[in-house]
């Protein structure tokens, strides 16, 4: 019995050291060449490879970022805490950025009138393709099929009321939805914004009132009511600068048609510019 | 309307890293000693760097001195212990395993020849494909009633390990399946007695058919049957060859 | 070691008992990888290449080093060193070699190791005690067989994100039922008898 | 103490092995036949999953980069062969009906994900306690897909007819097709359930 014991250990140990010898072998002769700072860096990317920095993925920012070629903050998704690390590992002196987060400009869905009832695959690029700009009368308006939906790699947008919505938590500004948008309707906007003007509709308003119950009529009402100029009404479409808004909420309220939106009603006004 | 569901306000204090500023300055430091790769200086004569590697080199743990040598060590090592475990183990576990064999197939003869008595004795001499072993019978008074054919023909699942019953006139006396990996509740049910007791009494020759004196495989493993039917024809066919 | 002896394993791996689709081998890189399909071809030609030399190897080891020295039990162990180092010497050697081939298909090699297909090829070598080119050509086929089925299903698969099926089942739950159709095809090769 | 909890909710809920990592699906597949043999391969996998994360978790400084999948497979190869001597010399019954899957539990990748995932960086009694909260999910998912497969496939359960003699059995469950089937349709129910729960956050 220990004969059979002996030769156990004899083979599989001495198969296990010749291995190791050919694998060690191997990593000397086969090494790559590779900066050793690519593994920390590819280790802080969050690894979603979800192409929001404008590179293949997490792998390819990495390459970057090490040669010196890419922002460290280049992923919006990792933020400043990404940012921070990556700060550290390459030994770059960091700039703060404010982290983004996608905004659909339209809230026509069911109010948006139709020209026709679409019937086919649940895909608004699909539906673009019959000619006519998709079902809605409106020409900006979402169509609400959901090619954002299927396109976000962190589940942050569904389509409620045939159309698309941003979960602000989920949201990391990849801005992958924005992309896949053939209306090209979703904008960036600053995580901390809480006014928004949900419409991308440059029509005069008599022509809008007749395709949509909601859309913006250009009627300056709240460039009119705003203190502190931050919404402007450019070829009657509202649209507000983020470096002045302080969310005071007072377009939201003077809004004929309800389209400018204030997400926090107790927090009241403070200065975007001081939030982190 | 565009939806902005917001949690609780962001309290104004928290600031994304809590670590003091020093300690982030240390995290930096710590990051880039750690490389495995000693960095070479440039400027220094070729025998300089040498011995600044080789003394930096001396410093660090084996993993980092010499990583194939370490590995080696290592994985030579674990699988030396683990063989060793193995080996004892085995050592304590083969002999029983065996002895549980045995027994199976002592009590699969009974099965089979109800009358043996004592271990069935092999018979010398190779088989053809699915015939893996002879045994010879005797009963109390020491004289041949059959022989226990063990045969593994090839099933759904892998060889069923079967022992056959045999008189020497080549008859079957009973068919049982020890060992067997077909799919569960279908292969499997070759091994219950609605199926092999239709080989008790077969004379050689038997077909596996739907005639009355045939033997009726099971609906939906015919495969499994096939090998059955095929392994105890061999094992009867055995038995006359010997018998010549 | 004739043609037809060769032949009928052949097409026995790659269709009469595909090793994923009827042999049920190699499922959890079989519903991981196929998304899209060229990592599925990508995985299918790793495969391929390491279930070759794996067979190849494993039959080395067990018949020159296990079976003399009687070793049966240790077989398991001593197959999966194998494989292990098998997969990160071709890991290694793609890094060097084709790093283009080696990025697409990087994290997919580490997978193979746990890939029941490629372990339990060589386990039924062993089991069907075949000779060396029949292990080889065992091993190639079955892998073959692996690449037919990822490569059906990942282009099923692609085309399911257009399809229209409750909530509950997006991700994995029609994956898995689309593969219980294709499996179910692939039954009808089971009673298939080719050569004698 | 709400650590231990959160690793038994994860194992046996979100990260459940079977219906949401969806690894070791080769034993899933096809030794869901019949309940006694889920349980059977469970508890297996689970006892195998306890020691192999115990002892990679004791062992995770001493391995060196290069040769890590290697060593952890050598290790977890080892305890796969321990149960299965152990079990055919102590327990031949359950070793006889596990068949070919005692060997495949070495490749089941559960265990090899979560020596990675777990066991490689943490502490011995997380990662001991993180195979067994493993273990458990994967026994829970297994066993709930075998009792399908065994009632509707061979109408009976733990062995004892349960539905009236009538019932003639669905083959296909019984099959591995049906595997693939019934884990779909169990995936499916857990993830209404789990969406459920979540109040809608979908």
């Amino acid at each position: 019995m220990t004969i059979n014991v002996l030769f156990a250990v004899l083979v599989l140990g001495g198969l296990g050291g010749v291995l190791a010898l050919v694998l060690g072998g191997a990593s000397q002769v086969l090494a790559v060449e590779k900066d050793e700072r690519l593994g920390d860096v590819l280790a802080a990317l969050p690894g979603a490879n979800c192409g929001g920095c404008g590179y293949a993925g997490c792998a390819a920012l990495a390459e970057a970022l090490v040669a010196g070629q890419a922002d460290i903050n280049a992923c919006p998704v990792g933020g400043e805490a990404t940012a921070e690390t990556l700060a550290a590992l390459l030994g770059v002196e960091r700039k703060k950025n404010t982290r983004l987060t996608a905004l659909v400009r339209c809230s026509g869905g069911v109010r948006a009138r139709r020209k026709f009832d679409y019937v086919g695959l649940p895909d608004c690029v699909a539906a673009m393709r019959l000619g006519e700009g998709g079902p809605l009368e409106c020409p900006h308006g979402c169509i609400g099929l959901g090619s954002c939906v299927a396109a976000c790699p962190f589940g942050a947008i569904s389509v409620r009321e045939d159309v698309a919505v941003v979960d602000h938590e989920r949201c990391t500004g990849c801005l992958t939805c924005a992309r896949t948008c053939p209306k090209s309707l979703i904008i960036p906007v600053p995580y901390y914004a809480d006014i928004v003007v949900a419409c991308s509709s440059h029509e005069r308003g008599g022509v809008l009132r007749k395709v949509c119950d909601i859309g913006c009529l250009g009627c300056r009402i709240c460039e009119k009511i705003c203190k502190h100029g931050a919404i402007t009404i450019t070829d009657s479409l509202a649209s507000i600068d983020y470096e002045k808004c302080v969310s005071c909420g007072d377009c939201a309220e003077k809004c004929p048609r309800h389209l400018i939106v204030d997400t926090n009603l107790d927090r009241g006004p403070r200065l975007l510019s001081e939030t982190d | 309307m565009s939806e902005r569901k917001r949690n609780a306000p962001r309290p104004a204090s928290k600031s994304p890293q809590s670590k003091t500023p020093d300690a982030k300055a240390s995290d930096a430091k710590t990051l880039k000693t750690n490389t495995s790769k000693p960095e070479t200086p440039k400027t220094k004569t070729p025998d300089a760097t040498a011995t600044d590697a080789a003394n930096r080199r001396a410093k660090r743990p084996l993993s980092a001195a010499h990583p194939v040598l370490y590995m080696v060590i290592m994985l030579t090592s674990l699988t030396a212990v683990l063989a060793f475990l193995l080996g004892f183990v085995n050592g304590i576990t083969a002999p029983i395993i065996e002895r549980l064999r045995q027994e199976a197939l002592v009590a699969s003869v009974t099965e089979v020849l109800p009358e043996t008595v004592g271990e069935p004795e092999i018979v010398e001499g190779t088989w053809t494909a699915p015939v893996q072993t002879v045994r010879r019978a005797y009963d109390g008074a020491r004289n041949l009633i059959g022989y226990a054919v063990e045969v593994a023909p090839g099933g759904f699942g892998g060889p069923i390990t079967t022992v056959v019953g045999v008189n020497p006139d080549g008859t079957i006396t009973g068919v049982r399946i020890i060992d067997m990996k077909e799919t569960p509740n279908i292969g499997t049910k070759a091994q219950e007695p609605a199926f092999l007791d239709q080989f008790a009494g077969k004379a050689p020759g038997f077909a596996l058919g739907a005639g009355a004196s045939d033997v009726h495989a099971i609906s939906g493993a015919t495969v499994s049957s096939t090998a059955v039917y095929n392994g105890v024809a061999a094992a009867s066919a055995a038995v006359l060859a010997l018998a010549q | 070691m004739d043609l037809t002896r060769l032949l009928s394993i052949a097409l026995g791996a790659i269709l009469i008992e595909n090793f994923v689709l009827v042999k049920f081998l190699g499922i959890c890189p079989f519903l991981g990888v196929s998304k899209k399909m060229d990592t599925a071809l990508g995985m299918s030609m790793a495969v391929v290449f390491v279930m070759g030399a794996a067979s190849a190897a494993t039959w080395c080891v067990n018949t020159w080093l296990l079976t003399p020295l009687s070793l049966g039990y240790m077989r398991t162990v001593a197959f999966i060193l194998v494989i292990a180092a098998l997969v990160q010497l071709v890991e290694m050697f793609l890094q060097k070699a084709a790093p283009a081939l080696y990025s697409a298909l990087g994290i997919y090699l580490p997978l193979i190791t746990t890939n029941c297909a490629v372990l339990g090829v060589a386990i039924l070598n062993v089991d069907n005690s075949y000779s060396f080119l029949e292990s080889v050509v065992y091993g190639v086929t079955a892998a073959l067989g692996f690449a037919l089925a990822i490569l059906l299903f990942a282009s099923i698969r692609e085309r399911l994100t257009f399809a229209d099926y409750p909530a509950p089942f997006e991700g994995f739950p029609i994956a898995l039922i689309t593969a219980g159709l294709l499996a179910m095809a692939f039954m009808g090769f089971s009673g298939l008898k080719v050569f004698p | 103490m709400n650590q231990t909890l959160r690793q038994f909710k994860n194992g046996l809920l979100d990260q459940n092995p079977t219906l949401v990592l969806l690894l070791g699906m080769c034993p899933t597949m096809a030794i869901s036949t019949s309940l006694a043999n889920g349980l059977g391969m469970g508890m297996c996998a689970t006892l195998v999953l306890i020691c192999s994360n115990s002892a990679i978790s004791l062992m995770r400084k001493l391995i060196p980069e290069k040769i890590r999948i290697a060593a952890y497979v050598v290790i977890i190869a080892g305890f796969v062969t321990l149960v299965d001597m152990l079990l055919g010399a102590f327990l031949p019954a359950l070793s006889q009906s596990l068949g070919l899957f005692i060997p495949l539990i070495v490749v089941n990748c559960i265990i090899l994900a979560r020596a990675e995932a777990y066991a490689s960086k943490n502490g011995v009694v997380r990662s001991a306690l993180d195979g067994l909260t493993m273990g458990l999910g994967f026994t829970a998912a297994l066993s709930v897909v075998s009792v399908i497969r065994e009632i509707l496939g061979s109408g009976t359960l733990l062995g004892q007819r349960v539905l009236p003699d009538s019932f003639p059995g669905v083959l296909l469950l019984v099959l591995p097709t049906g595997g693939f089937l019934t884990l779909g349709f169990v995936i499916a129910a857990a993830q209404k359930l789990m969406a459920g729960r979540k109040g809608g956050k979908s």
